[in-house]
């Protein structure tokens, strides 16, 4: 991204122009026009992905991969046709996309996984590949202090279960990670780094590469890598096997798709040693009363019936997000971000009271995402004068308890951004927000 | 935001700068007859950490009074207000009475704006029956109420 | 539902009148009018839960139990609402009840969390409880020779991470169960039972409160019982608390509701004992680097973003089922539902060189749902001549390999109705199905 | 049912019932330059195992014949008929040969109705063709074909 060009005489792209394609942003709020400032917790979606979704339910939605009837033939076309737009979305191939539920469960599915493993349910003639990846007393998993709990708890469950210890990569006053402390925390006895591209309340994005060959140095490969990015699908272009990552799992909701559905991409050699996770039908080839044999990836990872009008629909997402790319260009989206960006982040930090959790400095890349607290006033508060006139921003811990406890607090106020949003919106929320301290008799 | 106002009363805003009964409670020693109950709002994590103390009364609670109520806590201004308001409603009222008031407050609380509280029977704590309309904030208001009850039936002689 | 009187002069329920609520009905199929008998791997949704969907996702959709603004406690109000109309769907109350991503991720929830149980996660003040429940070496998991993969997998990969045995109660010819065979395998060793209400191959209704008291007596109330209700709720009334079991579990997909979401059912002490399964946001109290403390249920079972639309949709296939119910009666529409599964049964049974798996006596009670397979024939091939019929039916071994084996083959073929389905259905699908031999010439 | 007989071809049917090539193979020896493949179709569960018995030829395949294919497998029509075509097919025919004819053969499978296999190339088998159009049916048609090369790769003497 910072190797995109920036010039000034290109056409700039406006939000209000796919606005209307997306039904939910006309709703009025406390009869003010809503203002979405919560695409972070989850985006909303466009007609067209609300349509390939219905029609798929009135025209094919059958069951697939089972029967042979014609409608179970297309439906089982168009899901894996979905895989593969999908899959493209992130740079990978059909093959290295697994269907889940959406970010948690696939990150759920990773340490699961070794957690089978450090139990023997190893897969067969993969055992040596997955052993270096499973903690085991006086091992250590390593994330950071930024993780979203979904990313967090698994692993401390993992490490509860195995005996290994977790430790975290801390950040700094400015929201980015210490990358120091990284290197010095990282070691052969790392079993796994997990770590976000982009954390859903500092909005910084992290070197994912940097760390990537970090770790493959101070753990002498032994690392198996996670990349929690599900903040940063929405509001960057991703080349997921060009980072380097091992693993990487994002949500559909956040993405203009629905809910119930995501993806977890993994190394193909990855995946291939990685034993199942949830077990069930569809992901077997042969199941007797004494044990059963998996199928290979991706299907060993999809057990049961799969969201599939839901990875129907996100492909549709997919489609639309590229569609509005090739009609305006990569460029002046990624500008417009920025541009959204900044307004949000100087607006901000013009405001009195305010502070922003981790405000990093120029130069440092971002997307249009940013938590604060109001001095003197709690964040639920804040969020309730806002909604007041219409501008709907999430509050409390975001799911970032540690993250909050280090910037000593328990809750803030976040505002995030999606494709649909326009500078109107930063600047009624902005306006909004300046009348919080008075009219709690603070300022 | 005519709304908003029929949520943050005068009342409320006053009280949540007041915070009668707040106090440090960490580290101080539980007198005779009192107990303690530490809750938590889940949406938000915010928590109080309620003391009540009982005086008088006997095994079937006739004459029992809450003598005192102190609390700690952080959280958003209608909790603390809530807080506040018990304590000022609560010191010296009989536990059968704050029960009662208990009960009363949550089914108003629980109404979505269709129950509103009497400022005959709770004094500056009516003022938050706006609450009951915003139903994400009616746990705010709840939290020091739930922790009085708790700390009552602690400290409760049968309790032990 | 054999109290139900029956009585020649009720006015009976056709799904000709309902018909039109199904949108994907309405399809061609190789040129003929569709004729889907495959309800049992997948309903079709009515336009009522289509439409119930869209509007949440138009007008209301935002992250649920997070958001102080207006659409998030909107949203949270209406989840939360589906929670309480999908739990009275099955008798329970809305604490009871655990939203997952389907039946599969609900058998995975019990199976893991069990297994965290044996690894020491138990819940503080809840040890003695779950520790019955959590099998070890010498203990057995007890099962059905009939269980759908989903309910037998979990089992078997937890049996062999813990060193306990799983055990399966065998099925007669006429495809009811051994009960004396049960009697035989209960024991104080028993950790679990699990079992399905209704074999999706066999459409036997098993007889699960006398299963549920022989658990009782023979493991001296040790084992937990769980039961797998996916096919018993598309057909029956369902009250669960009164059923007496400790866990179930069934899928939206297959109640005319969306895919992407199901539920788990626990008796509240139950629930109440079982450490979480997937782990991550708003299933926590507090969480820090050292570990976490975890809400009461269903909240604990409850990690990440719900699928809240679907979430949505289901309630409302349960509000047009029970709309149904009320316009035409419960009496009815059992009365239907036997009337497809006789017309069905004695259609197959009178043709020559087919065999039901499974043909219970007169007297057993039966759902409109059979396997069957043709002599001579192979069950795709049967398929894809219903298939150029229109009409749509499943074959294979249905994820249930332990039970094709058991009745001496590989695949079969199975024909199940739903709600919509007419005599008309039964009888096209009949009428294809006896020209099937003859088109391979083995007749 | 015209969609219908365009996949189950006159020839089908009868080569599901010839099933040239079925043989019991389990408890046999392997023959010299042989080996066996076993496949499973994941969709349906159905198996085929595979023996390709090689003769002639060098270290660069010059003159590598498929001296014999024999299997053993029960599956749908279409993928006994396919088992018995290539059999009829491979028998005789070098390994570079059957390498090519497999190569086309997958190709015409996926193309979904677009390419249709030749008469004069692949005999019996061109009757094949029609299941393109039916993509569930396409992992039966290639079930055995799929095991053949794999026999042969693992039956050539580079692969010991
Ligand atoms: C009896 C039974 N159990 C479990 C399942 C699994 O349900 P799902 O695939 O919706 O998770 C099914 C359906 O496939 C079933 O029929
Ligand atoms: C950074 C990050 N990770 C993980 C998650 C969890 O995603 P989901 O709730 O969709 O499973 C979220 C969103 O809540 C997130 O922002
Ligand atoms: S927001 Fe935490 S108590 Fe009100
Ligand atoms: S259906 Fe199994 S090989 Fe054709």
């Amino acid at each position: 991204m910072s190797a995109t060009p920036l010039t000034a005489e290109k056409t700039a792209f406006d939000p209000r122009a796919v606005r209307d394609d997306f039904p939910l942003l006309g709703v009025e709020v406390n009869g003010e026009p809503l203002v979405y400032l919560d695409s972070a917790a989850t985006s909303q979606r466009p007609r067209a992905v609300l349509d390939a979704e219905r029609s798929f339910l009135e025209t094919v939605n059958s069951a697939v991969h089972r029967g042979a009837h014609t409608l179970a033939a297309e439906a089982t076309e168009l899901f894996e046709g979905a895989r593969e737009t999908v899959a493209g979305f992130v740079g990978a191939r059909p093959e290295q996309l697994v269907w889940t539920s959406g970010a948690t469960a696939g990150l759920n599915l990773v340490a699961y996984s070794l957690g089978n493993a450090a139990a023997g349910r190893t897969v067969p003639g993969h055992e040596d590949a997955v052993r270096r990846w499973v903690p085991g007393p006086g091992d250590d998993v390593v994330v950071t202090e930024a993780e979203h709990h979904a990313n967090l708890v698994p692993w401390l469950e993992l490490a509860a279960r195995t005996g290994a210890t977790v430790r975290a990569i801390g950040v700094r006053d400015d929201g980015t990670l210490d990358l120091e402390a990284a290197a010095a925390l990282l070691s052969e006895r790392t079993a796994v780094l997990a770590f976000s591209h982009v954390s859903n309340v500092l909005g910084v994005v992290n070197p994912v590469e940097q760390l990537v060959s970090l770790a493959r140095e101070a753990t002498g490969g032994r690392a198996l890598t996670v990349l929690d990015a599900c903040q940063s699908a929405p509001h960057l272009p991703l080349d997921l096997p060009a980072l380097g990552v091992d693993v990487a799992v994002f949500s559909g909701h956040k993405v203009l798709g629905p809910n119930g559905v995501g993806a977890l991409y993994g190394r193909a050699e990855v995946l291939q040693a990685l034993p199942p996770f949830l077990l069930g039908g569809s992901m077997i080839t042969t199941v007797t009363l004494e044990g059963a044999d998996y199928l290979p990836p991706p299907q060993r990872f999809e057990a049961g019936t799969q969201p599939v009008s839901q990875a129907v629909a996100l492909a549709a997402a997919v489609d639309y997000q590229r569609a509005v790319t090739d009609r305006f260009g990569a460029t002046a989206l990624l500008e417009h971000e920025r541009a959204l960006e900044r307004r949000l982040r100087e607006g901000l930090r013009g405001m009195p009271g305010i502070r922003l959790l981790g405000d990093a400095p120029e130069g440092v890349e971002r997307v249009a995402l940013q938590a604060f607290d109001v001095d003197g006033v709690h964040a639920h508060d804040v969020g309730q004068v806002l909604d007041a006139r219409g501008v709907a921003v999430r509050v409390g811990h975001h799911c970032a308890q540690p993250l909050h406890r280090r910037f000593g607090t328990t809750a803030s106020a976040r505002a995030s951004a999606a494709l649909y949003t326009t500078e109107d919106d930063v600047d009624v929320f902005l306006d909004a927000l300046s009348g919080v301290r008075s009219y709690f008799g603070v300022a | 935001m005519a709304g908003l106002d029929s949520l943050y009363q005068e009342l409320i805003l006053d009280h949540s700068k007041r915070r009668v009964g707040a106090a440090d409670l960490a580290g101080t020693v539980e007198p005779p007859h009192s107990a303690t109950s530490h809750q938590r709002n889940p949406v938000c994590g915010d928590e109080i950490t309620l003391r009540a103390t009982l005086a008088g009364g006997s095994d079937d609670d006739d004459g029992e009074v809450v003598s005192d109520v102190a609390w700690e806590g952080l959280g958003c201004s209608i909790s603390q207000a809530s807080a506040s308001m018990l304590t000022e409603l609560a010191r010296g009222a009989s536990t059968a009475e704050v029960a009662r008031l208990t009960e009363g407050f949550r089914e108003a609380m629980r109404s979505k704006g269709k129950l509103a509280l009497d400022e005959e029977v709770f004094g500056d704590a009516a003022a938050l029956s706006g609450v009951s309309r915003f139903t994400a904030r009616v746990k705010c208001a709840m939290l020091a109420w739930v922790a009085l009850e708790d700390a009552v039936r602690r400290a409760h002689p049968s309790a032990g």
